[in-house]
């Protein structure tokens, strides 16, 4: 089994400390992929807050079956996934995923597929508050269809 | 049987609570829901739509022509939207 | 234009700080992506150092082109590219990108397009020295055969 | 005319300098490679397989075929294998 590193939190994290730290493992890594979500402002800068809510429980298995299924598909080393819920300030980071492989193409691939299933299979749901009040965030159809890429 | 069943995000706060334990005679997902939207106009209003809901049993994604069996724990909620 | 920030270097550099420093850019930034490449040891775990060669000003020029190819074919804010020349130890950071955008898919897209024609496009040349001496890297018939997938 | 050649990587290790200054009526890479592979064993060496090369001039790639024009800056060296 690879190092699988998975952490649903309400506590912020630091993007780059955790970046620092994954490429610094040891092992024949060649290459590291991570990506990591940012509250967006709306396009009239009104949002107050974001708040994402969870399933406990359901949230970490989710997560970790889908790191399973990267792990068996691509040749990867270690996995990250880390996602907040509660609320969060525009700019806050929301959460991130790193993949380590020996080849760019498995680290690239395992990234882009855990980003596409945490989307749609991972139990967050995301609501914005501005001064005109909140709303839940809506599903995207694109979203389930970029499940289909793979 | 008693289950425990579970909501989350809007159809949480349709139906009014985040978690109840009910005793029923549903044995698939489609029957669970067809009793919980004859209870109360909360309920009607959040299950009107199941095809914008999901439903996972004992913490796993599933259908909702899935069978009951001996879940404990019954969640209903809208499309994810993490990330 | 966005912001691109282009770096040819023999000094190392810190993947962590820049991941950092990078997404928290200001901006309508929803995604980052970034790769790192890592010098990784041979199998045998004998690799002493890699040295890498590179072309003075052609260098700057390619990164820059190809930074920009990315910028107008896909919707990012910001973009960085850094890359060492010299001697490098293994578990070294090599280089590293980075793009910004409101959008995943384009994040991922615009880093892994940046990552398969700096492979293959810009004048660097690596050589690994074991302790049965130094071999150029043989560039793989892959990596050029990546960018028909653009 | 007078064109500056740059060799990279075991190209420059071959040949056994890494840029000269040079003298040459030809007026396309191809001619180019020609007469430098004509001058010496180590240049007929390095450049007996220039299908394995890559040129640019005046720093951009171009291709064997292409004409030399007023190029001031001419490369030759293996595929290149950064990232």
């Amino acid at each position: 089994m690879i190092p699988l590193d998975i952490r649903v939190q309400a506590d912020p994290f630091d993007y780059g400390q955790e970046c620092g730290r994954f490429a610094k493992q040891s092992g024949r890594i060649g290459a590291v992929v991570t990506f990591c979500g940012i509250v967006r402002d709306t396009e009239a800068g009104t949002l107050q807050r974001m708040e994402i809510e969870h399933y406990p429980g359901m949230t970490e298995r989710a997560l970790t079956q889908i790191a399973e299924q990267a792990a068996a598909r691509w040749d990867i080393q270690a996995c990250t996934i880390i996602h907040r819920h509660g609320p969060m300030a525009p700019g806050d980071a929301i959460m991130m995923v790193a993949t380590a492989s020996p080849h760019r193409a498995d680290a690239f691939a395992a990234a882009d597929f855990l980003m596409d299933y945490l989307k749609s299979r991972a139990p967050f749901w995301k609501k914005e508050i501005t001064d005109q009040g909140a709303e839940w965030v809506d599903a995207k159809d694109s979203d389930e269809a970029a499940l289909s890429r793979w | 049987m008693k289950r425990d069943i579970l909501y989350f995000a809007w159809l949480r706060e349709r139906v009014g609570l985040p978690r109840e334990t009910i005793e029923t005679d549903a044995t698939t997902v489609a029957e669970l829901v067809s009793e919980l939207a004859a209870r109360e106009d909360r309920y009607a209003l959040a299950f009107s739509d199941p095809g914008a809901l999901r439903v996972a049993l004992d913490q796993e994604l599933t259908d909702f022509s899935a069978a009951l069996g001996d879940a404990r724990e019954i969640a209903f909620f809208p499309p994810m939207t993490g990330g």
